[in-house]
């Protein structure tokens, strides 16, 4: 113990003189500028999908309506009550967040002396609301993806002389990541008009466990070859993954499994159907709309009896929708599940010409009309009359049934920009590589390129394919001439699409005229139902609706044994004359049941 | 909240009790042979006595205040919060200007400051320091767990109330809260004070019944050695 | 040099094939009647002298414990997992406190959370983390926490949670 | 002078069990509490000291006051599930939990972690190294009524916490590392306030170490007491600046380099008297190392990059059946994670590997007979046990 | 001088007042002092007041015993005795208490009287922290008021009486006639007792927090505490008022009074701020090696 050592200590007094270190006042003083604070919530943005409760290991989060916000397409209208008395203030719930709306102020100071107080719904009325400051995850998600699995397709060059499937199907390797990036959230199922359970059975491709995603499959759609091929997937559109990233690929998930159940399994995977009632129901037309009536009822015990004018099932999957994208082999093979239950297809049978209207009331407990829409609408410009002008949807017809007199001209143009516009581009596009060993096809649509109704995709593919896609522009008159040989399209560029009312009201740009040169116009601006067959009694007897029969909400006509679907009274897609099927398939069995429908 | 499982498997009576826990018969140091149940026998079960406040309003004003600005807290962390009580004891935040010490025994505390979660092991000793502390007496619930449970919501050993066993004056919620936090708690509990509100002590006095009750529900074992806080 | 070692100590000791995680850190399985002769040999002559852990794995699919002793030679920077399965119906091994005095520790710890008892462990049956329990050993696949915490100590009332799918159908289409 | 030593021979001698009899009802023996609520214990724990005298006959190590089931909790949570509950193990130095879950995650599931990733979670785990030391250091002093210094380490702790709430957005409780990396990047200006940090902290050691280490008083109060001997490191699993003092250059990060300490230039101390002032030495010395490996970490670490990996989706994230051991040198000893999945979304078990367990377990119950009731404060500060890792 | 004036008695409680408060707000700035030096504010100057209001309002109390309600009451007479028998001021007309011709003797039965009453009082309280610290302090304090004994013994024979006042008068007349200087021995060995009896480190194993919390005190709570509070603000500058008499010269005026108490108060605080605690038998050694030696040490020399 040396005296230096015993004095050393005292050294440190020397820190007396200091100013203290304290923080002069704590109560104001702000947390760090990523501080994981107290939680935000963007209540436009957040979608209420409810990914923040699946993550929260504290069982924090629970979803509630809240006022001011409505359930729509895409947003459960519900949003994120998070209880501060389980929080722990990992941030996962931020870092999941499919919107990014869910952030966290760098805010820290909540006493009350009341326990039941530590719960709020962010984004209502916290002080720290517009606090700028706090955690937000730092370049984009982290904790599931964004990008989706690539769709093997064949090359531009490889498919545009042929009609061969474009799209090969996933892989089990690219299902599966493209499954794992679902988060079940479980907002497609309302969008979806046959609100199929897309988290079940995408879940089930991440299990590999096909079985059950064909089950679930078939509880809602018996068309899950066509749908996984074709379908509008508006489902894709209200996917949460969509806001941050690529949507989840569900229809080629959808695609997928059943890619993965041979035929024969999918018949024995759904069962028998339920024993016979000897009821009997008539369905006209062997569309989607019909054909998934038909399943309905016939797994529920009804025998069911299909009448299709044209040669083979299907109606427009067949007759509308080219090969390439939709191969007969992938319908036929739907179609065979549905006659596996006991439904019998008259092909070639016109309603109104083979068979009458009231014969099939009489001979049945209930007829559902599932017409669709197959007679194309015009443009009604001039020069549109006559020969060198065509409709989508009857050239389509025939050149699958193989019509040799389809006219394959070297110059061609459609008028449209929707699905049927590019499909019959496209495939008249192939027949001309074919004949020509070139394209000279000219697609003219009054919207901008951002706003085509036309799925992306086929923008896309038809620019590979070489078609030539114009966009705003409107047609003013089909050319022709002196021999009336059609020479071509005179264009004027669009201003507005829709008055100020909203209503269709194209206004051009005169001094824009351009001419497109073609032998040929094809007009693929809409389609009609045809409903001659219902005949004149029936027609005047039927309530009609802006010319369609007129429906309620359980697609009742107006006449208690008949009933309707389809396209002829919806909108035209392939998955909502399936719900429509699956509702009318209902209708039928309640009436049934309760003895409704009077002979 | 998705978790829960309604139906979920009752509690295993058939598990054999554990020696100790067993009732058994035992001889005095004045040669008498009681029988104890160890589950049963060995709370304190003499209700605390309701103090009236003083007669004189002023005076109890008075009284208030200086109970406000000396709040001394009982140096017992009984969980993760029990970090962030250092830095305000040191330089940084120092509470001392703000009339808070600390006391390491629960007599002279008038402050439980139960830091965040409580195993029922520690329930046990924080209900005897509790017990031990002289009223008027203050309890804050720091941190998310002893508001809802927190983040052991679903632990075996872990109490998700705290006010079921305890008069719980004040909660601060956070995971952990920062010693900000926590002087904000102080000012806030000051004013409860000040407000003649915080009257935890003859609250658990008048319930007590029903406090013991919650506290013998979740303490099977009360056995503990007689000056252990 | 973890094959090495395997090999030189498979025949006397019964081991299990080797499973290699990394360069340094393997498992081997061997029955429960070798287990201190290996671990003495290890011990003594190969300079795995640092027992890291001790504790049990429920397979109550296959109704065994696992029970782990880490071994770690600290020189050649080697860690071996020692595994061997006990009957999860008995649930008793062998004692290695006397090799280890600290082993003592994880034995009371197992037997208390797991209900594995090692015959003539120190202070076995003392309370070690839990008080007065009276239910299943906690650690047992079979015990069921959130059951438990369930039952036991009330929770919170008022919450209610909406699943977006289920609430978006009662909004959207109820009828379906 | 006198002489204070009691006469051993006539305590209680163990039984062949190693337990003693002791009749309290002698009077001879007072069964005194350490805790849990009592100063002079790190943490909720207890110790139940028998004594005669001043002299402690038996010292019984009483844990479980802070047990929250972790390994079962953990069972019945998803792999990112448990990342925020992995630091709540140890609350002065919570980060070597987020590295060992995450670095035995990304083993079993194949994951390669970004380059800087593994820079930033070396500079972590240093940065809770050297608060965990402040701790100790506090603790050490305080355990002997030295008030001052724990005074002085809690304001640099606090200065440091205030660098990891800008890096990692919380003070106490980062949920920074992540399994696939960390959450973000060094902000900008970083190095320099760390810089700053770290010169105040040297100089207020400067200070420790006049009034602490140089103090002959506390040299009175810690050279010759508690002594480990070496012989006891291998039975009793000590390891980390316990064994360090008893010059055993025990330490993961040299013995078995994981993340960067391999690309780090640094030496580890060690003493030879393994009393509590060496232990405290060694530590002392050890907060220069971490010092100068923040230092270092800083200048040498890449200075862009990515910091996380990609993840499959985390709401079903599913891991083949495998288990590992990943192991650290945390501020207390070699801290390791033992994981073992089933092939499912849970893992199948988690067993943490704190070094308090065998510290405060086994060791101070060997340690503590035979010493004075003043000193075993100070013996178990410094083995720097926290309880939270014993039971968890 | 000796003869007892009743004026005496409002004249002693006047002086107890000014050293209640004075103690109060002194022990209050001497932890403002040391916490600056953590680099704290520490607590408001006036914080002792509201803890002794807040202990005297506390509603609730639960005794051990009447020897464990009787060791606070011990404690402050101690403090407070000691005070009235020492006298303050010098020269003052009324700040003299009472102080008569042994009172030397008398004051250092009364530094001894709060400790003893206080460890019978501790003792009931049926707390083993409590009896530990009661058999620590019992200890430690005998030893330490050792040295202080010898130097008490030194300065009677240096200036032949055991009156406090004479001691005072003796040493008036400037800075060089302090005992400090004339025996600076003696008062070396005093200051040892004097920082070995303030329950600061390195002596304060006895209230020790971490090692047995806190002593004596651990099961006093309350108004026991409130009085315990009281005293804590008397006994130290009384026991310091007898160091300042006996060895620096007396005070002849409260301003000299103030300054001379604080710093030989702050003392033990430069002290204690920078040191960790003894343990008891190594207090005892030091008090034994260092203390005892230069006491006797002082005895011979004078």
């Amino acid at each position: 113990m040396s005296l230096r050592e015993v004095l050393t200590p005292f050294s440190v007094w020397k820190r007396v003189l200091d100013a203290p270190v304290s923080i002069a006042d704590p109560f104001s003083r702000e947390a760090s500028e990523h501080y994981r604070g107290f939680h935000k919530n963007d209540m436009e943005t957040c979608i209420g999908c409810g990914t923040c409760e699946a993550i929260c290991q504290n069982g924090a989060i629970d979803m509630v309506p809240v006022e001011g916000q409505n359930t729509e397409k895409g947003d459960s209208g519900l949003r994120p009550m998070i209880d501060y008395g389980r929080c722990c203030w990992c941030a996962l719930c931020v870092d999941i967040c499919m919107t990014g709306s869910l952030t966290m102020s760098n805010e820290y100071t909540w006493v009350d002396s009341d326990p039941d107080a530590f719960r709020f719904i962010p984004g209502l009325n916290e002080p720290w609301k517009d606090k700028q400051a706090g955690y937000k995850r730092e370049n984009g998600r982290v904790l599931s993806g964004t990008t989706r699995s690539p769709m093997g397709e064949l090359h531009a060059n490889e498919r545009i002389d042929n009609f061969n499937e474009i799209c090969v199907g996933y892989t089990r390797e690219e299902a599966i990541l493209e499954a794992d990036r679902c988060v079940e959230c479980g907002l497609c199922v309302a969008t979806c008009p046959a609100h199929m359970s897309i988290p079940d059975y995408i879940a089930a491709v991440r299990d590999q466990d096909y079985d059950r995603g064909l089950q679930l499959l078939y509880e809602t759609n018996p068309f899950s070859e066509v749908c996984g091929r074709i379908c509008t997937h508006k489902c894709e559109t209200s996917c949460a993954a969509v806001h941050e990233g690529d949507a989840i690929a569900i229809r080629w998930l959808k695609r997928h499994i059943v890619d993965n159940v041979p035929l024969e399994r999918r018949v024995e995977l759904i069962g028998a159907p339920k024993p016979a009632t000897g009821k009997s129901v008539a369905i006209i037309g062997a569309g989607p709309g019909g054909l998934t009536a038909a399943y309905d009822l016939a797994r529920e015990g009804v025998k069911v009896t299909v009448y299709e004018a044209l040669p083979k099932p299907g109606g427009m999957m067949r007759y509308g929708i080219p090969e390439y994208r939709l191969p007969y082999d992938a319908l036929d093979r739907d179609i065979a599940v549905i006659e596996a239950m006991g439904v019998t297809i008259k092909c070639a049978t016109v309603v109104g010409v083979d068979v009458q209207m009231e014969d099939l009331r009489q001979s049945h407990d209930a007829v559902i009309l599932a017409i669709g829409l197959q007679m194309g609408r015009g443009t009604r410009i001039p020069g549109s009359e006559g020969a060198g002008v065509e409709r989508a949807v009857d050239l389509l017809r025939r050149i699958t049934a193989g019509d040799p007199t389809v006219p394959v001209p070297e110059t061609a143009v459609v008028i449209g920009g929707g699905n049927v516009a590019f499909d019959i581009a496209r495939s008249m596009a192939r027949l001309q590589k074919i004949k020509y060993g070139r394209v000279g096809l000219t697609l003219t649509a009054l919207e901008d390129r951002a706003h085509f109704l036309a799925d992306k995709e086929e923008l896309v593919e038809g620019d590979e394919e070489g078609v030539l896609i114009l966009d705003s522009r409107g047609p003013q008159e089909v050319m022709r001439d002196p021999s009336g040989q059609v020479t071509g399209l005179r264009t004027w560029a669009v201003t507005s699409i829709f008055d100020a009312e909203g209503r269709f009201a194209p206004a051009y740009d005169e001094s824009d005229e351009q001419i497109h040169q073609g032998a040929l116009v094809i007009e693929a601006i809409g389609q009609m139902a045809d409903t001659s067959l219902l005949g004149d009694a029936l027609t005047e007897k039927l309530e009609w609706n802006r010319g369609r029969i007129k429906i309620d909400s359980e697609m009742r006509t107006s006449e208690p044994w008949l009933f309707a679907a389809g396209d002829a009274v919806k909108g035209p897609d392939v998955i909502n004359a399936v719900a429509d099927g699956h509702r009318a398939a209902r209708t039928v069995m309640e009436a049934i049941a309760q003895g409704e429908v009077v002979q | 909240m998705k978790d829960i499982d309604e139906t979920f498997r009752k509690i295993d009576a058939t598990v054999p009790l554990r020696e100790e826990l067993r009732p058994r018969t035992v001889t005095t140091p004045d040669g008498q042979e009681i029988t104890i149940e160890p589950l049963k026998d060995y709370f304190c079960e003499a209700a605390p006595k309701v103090h009236p406040k003083a007669y004189f309003q002023i005076v109890e004003n008075f009284y208030n205040w200086a109970r406000s600005n000396s709040l001394w807290i009982l140096g017992f962390g009984t969980g993760c919060g029990a970090i962030e009580m250092r830095p305000l004891m040191t330089p940084r935040f120092d509470a001392y200007r703000y009339g808070v010490q600390w006391r390491p025994t629960p007599r002279q505390a008038n402050l439980l400051i139960i830091s965040g979660y409580l195993s029922v092991k520690t329930l046990k000793r924080a209900i005897r320091a509790y017990e031990q502390m002289q009223g008027p007496k203050y309890v804050i619930g720091l941190g998310s767990c002893t508001i809802n449970g927190g983040m052991y919501w679903d632990s075996y050993n872990t109490i998700k109330r705290l006010d079921d066993y305890l008069p719980v004056d004040l909660y601060i919620a956070g995971c952990m809260p920062r010693p900000e936090a926590l002087l904000h708690g102080f000012i806030e509990l000051k004013k409860l004070i000040r407000a003649g509100k915080a009257e935890g002590t003859n609250r658990y006095a008048e319930n007590f019944a029903s406090y013991k009750a919650a506290q013998k529900s979740v303490i099977k074992d009360w056995d503990m050695p007689d000056y252990n806080w | 040099m973890m094959r090495d070692l395997h090999a030189l100590l498979t025949p006397r000791h019964a081991l299990g094939p080797l499973e290699i995680r990394r360069e340094n850190l393997a498992f081997v399985t061997l029955p429960a009647s070798n287990l201190r002769g290996f671990l003495t040999e290890l011990r003594d002559t190969q300079g795995f002298s640092h027992l890291v852990l001790l504790t049990a794995v429920d397979w109550l699919e296959e109704g065994q414990f696992q029970l782990t002793y880490m071994m770690n030679n600290r020189a050649r920077d080697l860690t071996l997992g020692v595994r061997v399965m006990l009957d999860r119906t008995t649930a008793q091994m062998d004692s290695i406190h006397d090799l280890w005095p600290t082993a003592a520790t994880y034995q009371r710890e197992l037997k208390e959370m797991f209900g594995i008892t090692f015959p003539g462990s120190p202070r076995l049956d003392e309370e070690f983390i839990l008080e007065g329990w009276t239910d299943l050993p906690p650690y047992r696949r079979d015990f069921d926490s959130l059951a438990y915490s369930q039952q036991t100590y009330a929770e919170r009332p008022g919450r209610v949670t909406h699943d977006p799918r289920e609430y978006m159908k009662s909004k959207l289409y109820p009828g379906g | 002078m006198f002489s204070f030593q009691p006469d051993r021979s006539e305590y209680p001698q163990p039984g062949l069990d190693g337990k003693l009899e002791i009749d309290l009802e002698t009077g001879k023996y007072l069964k005194l509490w350490h805790g849990p609520n009592h100063p002079g214990i790190t943490g909720n724990m207890s110790v139940e000291l028998t004594v005669c005298g001043d002299e402690v006959v038996e010292g019984k190590t009483h844990v479980g006051y802070l047990h929250r089931g972790f390994e079962k909790l953990m069972e019945r949570r998803t792999f990112i599930q448990v990342f925020p509950i992995v630091c709540r193990v140890c609350v002065p130095e919570p980060d070597f939990n987020e590295y060992c879950y995450a670095a035995a995650v990304e083993e079993l599931a194949g994951i390669e972690v970004p380059e800087l990733a593994t820079w930033m979670r070396t500079l972590i785990l240093e940065m809770g190294r050297f608060n965990s030391y402040m701790m100790f250091l506090g603790g050490i002093g305080g355990a002997l009524g030295l008030g001052i210094t724990g005074q002085w380490m809690t304001y640099v702790r606090d200065l440091m916490l205030d660098r990891f709430e800008e890096l990692t957005g919380a003070r106490i409780y980062h949920m920074f590392i992540l399994p696939g990396g960390v959450r973000g990047h060094l902000p900008e200006g970083f190095a320099a306030r760390m810089e700053e940090v770290l010169q105040t902290a040297e100089t207020y050691l400067a200070d420790v170490d006049k009034v602490m280490f140089a103090n002959s008083v506390f040299q009175l109060r810690t050279k010759g007491i508690g002594v480990i001997e070496p012989a006891l490191f291998e039975p009793y699993g000590v390891t980390g600046p316990n064994a360090r003092a008893g010059g055993v250059a025990k330490d993961v990060r040299k013995d078995s380099p994981y993340l960067v300490y391999d690309q780090l230039d640094f030496e580890v101390a060690t003493g030879m008297d393994s009393d509590i002032f060496t232990r405290a030495k060694v530590r002392r010395a050890d907060i220069q190392t971490s010092i100068d490996l923040i230092r270092q970490i800083l200048k040498k670490m890449p200075k862009d990059g990515p910091v996380m990996a990609k993840l499959p989706n985390v709401l079903h994230w599913k891991i083949p059946r495998g288990e590992t051991y990943i192991k650290g040198e945390c501020s207390r000893g070699e801290y390791g994670y033992y994981l073992v999945t089933d092939g499912s979304g849970y893992p199948r078990r988690i067993n943490v590997r704190g070094p308090s367990y065998t510290h405060a377990m086994a060791l101070l119950e060997h340690l503590i007979p035979g010493t004075n009731i003043s000193d075993v404060a100070a013996l178990m500060v410094s083995l720097h046990t926290y309880p939270p890792e014993i039971e968890r | 001088m000796s003869s007892f004036h009743w004026v005496q008695i409002p004249y002693a409680l006047l002086t107890l007042f000014i050293v209640l408060n004075y103690g109060l707000i002194m022990t209050a700035v001497v932890q403002k002092i040391a916490a600056r030096v953590g680099g704290r504010h520490g607590i408001p100057f006036w914080q002792n007041y509201i803890d002794l209001v807040k202990n005297f309002a506390q509603r609730s109390k639960i005794t051990h015993g009447v020897m464990f309600y009787l060791g606070p009451v011990f404690r402050l007479a101690g403090g407070v005795g000691l005070l009235l028998f020492v006298p303050t001021i010098y020269g003052s007309t009324w700040a003299q208490n009472f102080s008569f011709a042994g009172d030397l003797v008398l004051a250092l039965y009364f530094v001894f009287f709060g400790t003893l009453g206080m460890a019978l009082g501790a003792g009931e309280s049926g707390h083993p922290h409590a009896a530990i610290g009661v058999s620590r302090g019992l200890a430690q304090v005998t030893m330490a008021e050792l040295p202080l004994a010898l130097a008490v013994y030194a300065i009677a024979v240096q200036y032949h009486t055991l009156n406090i006042t004479e001691i005072v008068a003796a040493q008036q007349g400037g800075l060089f006639h302090w005992t400090l200087f004339t025996n600076p021995l003696a008062t070396v060995a005093a200051m040892f007792a004097f920082v070995g009896t303030m329950m600061r480190p390195p002596f304060d194993v006895v209230l020790a927090p971490q090692e047995i919390p806190i002593g004596p005190p651990t099961e006093y709570h309350s108004a026991y505490l409130a009085l315990m509070q009281t005293n804590r603000a008397i006994f130290p500058v009384a026991k310091t008022v007898i160091y300042m008499n006996l060895f620096f010269g007396g005070a002849s005026s409260w301003g000299e009074f103030a300054i001379k108490v604080f710093a030989l108060y702050m003392v033990s605080a430069f002290i204690g701020v920078v040191h960790p605690r003894f343990r008891v038998e190594q207090s005892i050694r030091f008090f034994m090696k260092w203390g005892v030696p230069v006491g006797v040490l002082a005895i011979l020399m004078v």
